[in-house]
């Protein structure tokens, strides 16, 4: 079986209040290096298919009919054997 | 079998039941009763059933001290929940649950299936839910003292809980009305999560769990069976210690939407009369709801589990039974009307199959593979359990604290800084930064929400409302086990009847500490007997609650907790009262006696840093006498506002009266050291705001009644001039005895304590 | 005036609503099953507030692909009154009946409280009986986690040049969302999504009877 | 600067509702392949550090810190240049 792992994330500039909090959190907690946070989903959708192109062209249609909200969100994916 | 399960000879040489909850003797009944040593399957279905949670075996002969019966009372304890009539042909249904360890594992998801578990309990009896409250104990916010990592860990545990309670019953659509919060230093290690559900039906939806009719379909609904909470009851029935975090297996998720597709279908299922009985799964999963159904109905159940709905692979009996997956439900189906249920439950997208059936011999048989992995007579299992009288002992320690005097500060220069000290303290600042979290108003039935003394929600179809609150102070409970019960029961009653609401009964949570321990479980006895003497009085039956035993970390347990929640009815909404004052000039009357008594207050906490000397008394025959004479006079319509004195004491409960518009000015005449009049937490006080027209006849009913009565001052609107302070803020205005004492402008003053938490939670530690 | 009250798995104001409706003179309710193909002989459709779907991977994002979009697209295109209230708000806009996106709240938490509005358009279907009450300042409660407005400047300018923010949040704003936007409404104007919850506010017992205005203008 | 990608996943034994959720909806949706979701975060961390190697280990103290749950959740990250 494929396996396709889609990352989600804000894009630029939408604003992250959650990256922001967490960021904050960091550095209160003694990472001042962390510099910036943004946060996404990683969403893995396993497929009944053996043909990894073919799987690519399915889940980039289900990331544009489900998975992604373009107005505020861009995302990347990748096809990994399961 | 699985090939790696210990063999009966095994679990019998190693002591494997030990892992199960069973100690030595309990194992021994087990094999005498089932005359041969048990499978690993069957060793868990004893383990489980045999837990304080599932067979109350620690405190079950306490228990049956409560007055359960009562001329409204269709269910008591036994059923998932209590059943109490309220006229029209209608009934409230209820009941307190814990999820105390649980949540000190993982809070979002231990106070989200908290909220799931107890919602099933309701609407297992055939009932509609309508609102949920909860009570929620956790450690300080900060304390100068303690380490960054447990104020951390505390304010994870607080914020995760409450946002796993918002998450779950907001999205089931179950509005949250009301709930209480406190913090103390015995709670860092073992927080406790206590829910309460409420629900309406009309008596003829009244559903029960007794399984009948030999041949019946045996139904499994909701989620697929996962490993999740194996050994949740045993679990919750044990001490947290480090070993804790290695049963972290015992981590269940809920699912709120599957939550809310169960009730919409099970209530549909009902109404179709296509079922015989149900119960939920709740603790020890499909374990307790099958022996406990076949048992009630004196008959046996045969399930084959290969047909139970699995999420996991290669699951073995053992996990299969003991599973505490949530969102699930068992039902016994009427002859032939199988398909009627499934067809209800497919519209719905819940699953639903056949698993088993109902069998004349009064046993609960399994099936897996082909073969029979457990036979357990019925009796065995249900009932069977020892009963335990522990020992009871009455520590030293707690004659020493008794004797100490409450009172051991001078009065402080500055009661006005004092004051803002007090009401800055998480414990007695405002609960908004909790509760407007929750979704309180949908179903659009809530008439008070949160913050008030009860939470009121409309029954539709009639004139009449329920009036809900959950209370206690376990701080009184730990100086004085006995007054400490009697007054939570008395408080939750009389927050009620401030609102209009006659109380029709209640349900308790018992969280204490280890029972095997003499001085825990005289404390449990205490507080107990407490209680069922109130009950008893107030003629409030007992029906349903929960016991939370072993909850202690480190051997250290926390403050005996009992925790009360009532439910009252208002016979008609015109009746229904609120804490909040409403009319500039209306007369501030103090009903009941104020004295010193600082023991166990909020005051003597924050000043000493500790707890010490006698809790308030309490005298019922005067606490009936004011919350029947309040009652009669609400309902004659003069009660502007009703409001409970309790913790903070008169200066608190003013504030909490006051809105953005409505300041006081106040001058008491009082014979008492200036901060004990502000800050004493004496029992069987309200104050009440009256028009100035009608405050001689409620002066008159209380002294015919015998109630003591002050007038002690007045509601001034924001932005009246003359007083002191004014100001378009407000006021805040206290004198004793003519000496000024708190001159304060109301707005600010009323920022500093609504803020106080959420202020809390924001500074980084 | 028929109304529709579309019901998804999960939807939990469904039933608030129906009864806020049928609470007016005038207006008859009727629950439709998200899995229905038509909403034809509608007068209005009402898309309720709750956890469609359990709000699984955005607020209303599921719901917005439902079977009955189709009709509820084809009835709003066709100038059938479309109100869309707190989950209803995140559906139309995740199906694109309406412009932009509900996030996350700023402050990270859910928020149920009375908020403070201003009625920036009294000229719709929706709020003309807003016009001549003293003060177009309404109370209503808010209750969600996810109602932090956004779009891009280019549909903000847009929807302030056509008037179509209806309801902007005043005083405070309690979730972040840009310009103060409580309400908006697609550019024909028969389409209003917002998410303070109006069927809360119906009766002083509520707290509240602003939002019947709302239901009254909607049947005018 | 370097970016750590951390990708958070819920542990294989626990409930994942939303993925559910979103399998029954693609589905229904014309995506009968589909045969398992799970929904986890994904965290991009930028950091003020050029050595890669210590970048590393603060990003792993930062996970078991703050960014993941170890009660339900397991993680795995990665670190690129930015
Ligand atoms: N956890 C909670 N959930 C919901 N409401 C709460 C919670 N805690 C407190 N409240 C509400 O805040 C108000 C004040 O509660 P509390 O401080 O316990 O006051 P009281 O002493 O009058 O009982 C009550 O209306 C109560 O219902
Ligand atoms: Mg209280």
């Amino acid at each position: 079986m494929l396996k396709g792992i889609v990352t989600v994330s804000l894009k630029q500039d939408v604003l992250d209040p959650q990256g922001q909090a967490v960021l904050h959190s960091l550095q209160t907690l003694g990472f001042p290096e962390a510099q910036n946070v943004r946060i996404g989903k990683s969403i893995e959708v396993w497929l009944e298919e053996s043909d990894s192109q073919k799987a690519e062209s399915r889940l980039k249609e289900m990331c544009e009919a489900l998975l992604v909200n373009s107005v505020i969100e861009d995302y990347s994916f990748e096809i990994v054997e399961d | 079998m699985h090939t790696d399960e210990p063999t009966p000879d095994q679990i019998h040489c190693k002591k494997v039941y030990k892992q199960m909850g069973l100690n030595d003797d309990e194992y021994s009944l087990v094999v005498e009763l089932l005359g041969r040593r048990p499978n690993l399957t069957e060793t868990g279905i004893f383990g489980v059933m045999w837990s304080e949670h599932c067979s109350y075996k620690n405190s079950k002969l306490l228990l049956s001290r409560f007055p359960v019966d009562g001329p409204k009372v269709l269910q008591g304890p036994g059923e998932g929940a209590g059943v109490v009539d309220i006229g029209d042909g209608y009934a409230v249904v209820f009941k307190v649950e814990s999820h105390n360890h649980p949540s000190a594992i993982e809070p979002y998801q231990g106070a989200a299936t908290g909220v799931g578990g107890i919602l099933r309990d309701i609407f297992s009896m055939g009932a509609r839910p309508v609102a949920v409250l909860n009570s929620l104990r956790f450690g300080p916010l900060s304390d100068s003292e303690a380490d960054k990592k447990i104020i951390s860990r505390t304010r994870y545990l607080f914020g995760n809980v409450v946002a796993g309670i918002a998450g779950y019953g907001n999205c089931i659509g179950v509005p949250t009305v009301g709930g209480e919060v406190c913090f103390d230093e015995c709670y860092t290690g073992n927080p406790l999560v206590n829910v309460m559900g409420v629900g309406i039906l009309r008596h003829d939806q009244l559903q029960h769990g007794r399984a009948e009719g030999i041949g019946n379909s045996v139904i499994y609904v909701g989620l697929a069976t996962g490993r999740d909470g194996i050994h949740g009851a045993t679990f919750a029935s044990e001490e947290l210690n480090e070993e804790s975090d290695a049963k972290r297996t015992a981590v269940q998720v809920g699912d709120p939407f599957m939550g809310k597709l169960l009730i919409e279908a099970c209530l549909e299922v009902y109404e179709s009369g296509a079922i015989y009985s149900v119960q939920d799964m709740g603790a020890a999963g499909l374990t307790c709801s099958s022996t406990e159904m076949a048992d009630k109905g004196g008959v046996g159940m045969e399930l084959n589990l290969n047909l139970v709905p699995q999420r996991a692979e290669n699951m073995s009996a053992y996990e299969i039974m003991l599973s505490e997956s949530q969102e699930r439900m068992l039902f016994v189906t009427n002859p032939g009307r199988e398909e009627e249920v499934f067809a209800i439950f497919k519209k719905w997208n819940v699953p639903a199959v056949a698993v088993g059936h109902v069998i004349e011999e009064q046993v609960l048989r399994l099936k897996h593979h082909g073969e029979k992995v457990a036979e357990l007579p019925l009796n065995t299992v249900c009932g069977a359990s020892p009963v335990y009288q522990r020992e009871s002992k009455m520590p030293q320690e707690v004659v020493e604290r008794q004797q100490q005097t409450a009172i051991t500060w001078s009065v402080p220069e500055n009661l006005q800084i004092v004051f803002q000290q007090l009401i800055q303290t998480p414990e007695l600042a405002s609960k908004s930064w909790v509760y407007q979290q929750y979704d309180c108003m949908v179903r659009t039935s809530t008439s008070v929400r949160p913050g008030s003394d009860a939470g009121v929600v409309r029954v539709e179809g009639t004139d009449k409302a329920l009036a809900m609150s959950i209370d206690g102070n376990s701080r009184y409970v730990f100086l004085d086990p006995k007054t400490g019960g009697k007054i939570a029961v008395a408080e939750a009653a009389r927050n009620v009847v401030c609102s209009g609401a006659r109380p029709l009964a209640i349900t308790d949570g018992l969280n204490f500490g280890n029972p095997e321990k003499p001085e825990i479980f005289w404390q449990l006895e205490q507080a107990v007997s407490g209680m069922a003497e109130t009950c008893n009085f107030l003629k409030l039956p007992v029906t349903g609650g929960n016991v939370s035993l072993y909850n202690e970390t480190e051997g250290e347990a926390i403050y005996p907790t009992p925790v009360v929640g009532v439910v009252g009815l208002i016979e008609n909404n015109d009746h229904t009262t609120t804490q909040f004052f409403q009319n500039s000039g209306d007369v501030l009357l103090l009903l009941g006696d104020t004295k010193n008594e600082l023991g166990g207050s909020s005051y003597q906490q924050m000043q000493l840093g500790k707890i010490t000397g006698m809790p308030p008394k309490l005298d019922l025959d005067k606490e009936q006498t004011l919350q029947q004479t309040l009652l009669e006079i609400i309902h004659s319509g003069i009660v502007i506002s009703a409001h409970d004195l309790s913790q903070g004491g008169l200066a608190v409960a003013l504030l909490t009266s006051c809105t953005e518009n409505y300041g006081i000015l106040v001058n008491w005449e009082i014979d008492l050291r200036p901060d004990i009049a502000l800050f004493s937490e004496s029992q069987s006080r309200i104050l009440l705001s009256i028009s100035p027209d009608n405050t001689e006849l409620v002066e008159v009913v209380m002294q015919k009644k015998g109630v003591p009565c002050a007038r002690i001052g007045k509601v001034v609107s924001s932005g009246t001039s003359g007083s002191n302070c004014g100001g378009s803020t407000g006021c805040f205005d206290i004198s004793l005895n003519g000496t000024p004492v708190i001159q304060a402008e109301l707005n600010p003053l009323r920022e500093l304590w609504k803020n106080a938490i959420g202020r809390e939670m924001e500074i980084s530690v | 005036m028929r109304c529709a009250v579309i019901v998804f798995p999960g939807s939990n104001c469904d039933y608030d609503l129906y009864k806020a409706a049928n609470y007016i003179e005038g207006i008859q309710a009727e629950y439709v099953w998200y899995t229905s193909k038509s909403l034809d002989g509608f007068d209005a459709i009402l898309v309720p507030g709750g956890f469609s779907y359990g709000d699984a991977l955005r607020a209303g994002a599921l719901a917005a692909r439902a079977p009955i979009l189709k009709a509820l697209q084809r009835a709003a295109d066709s100038g059938t009154r479309v109100l869309g209230i707190c989950n209803g708000f995140q559906i139309l806009t995740e199906c694109g009946l309406l412009p932009g996106a509900l996030h996350r709240n700023s402050g990270l938490r859910f928020i149920c409280r009375t908020v403070n509005l201003e009625v920036s358009n009294t000229a719709t279907p929706f709020t003309s009986g807003y016009v001549g009450r003293t003060s177009t300042h309404v109370r209503l409660e808010i209750a969600h986690g996810e109602g932090n407005y956004t779009c891009d400047s280019d549909t903000l300018h847009k929807l302030e040049d056509n008037g179509q923010i209806v309801f902007r949040y005043s005083g405070d704003n309690p979730n972040g969302s840009v310009a103060n936007i409580a309400g908006i409404t697609n550019e024909a104007g028969n389409v209003l999504g917002m998410m303070p919850h109006p069927e809360r506010a119906m009766a002083d017992w509520m707290g509240s009877s602003d939002g019947r205005i709302l239901f009254e203008s909607m049947r005018d």
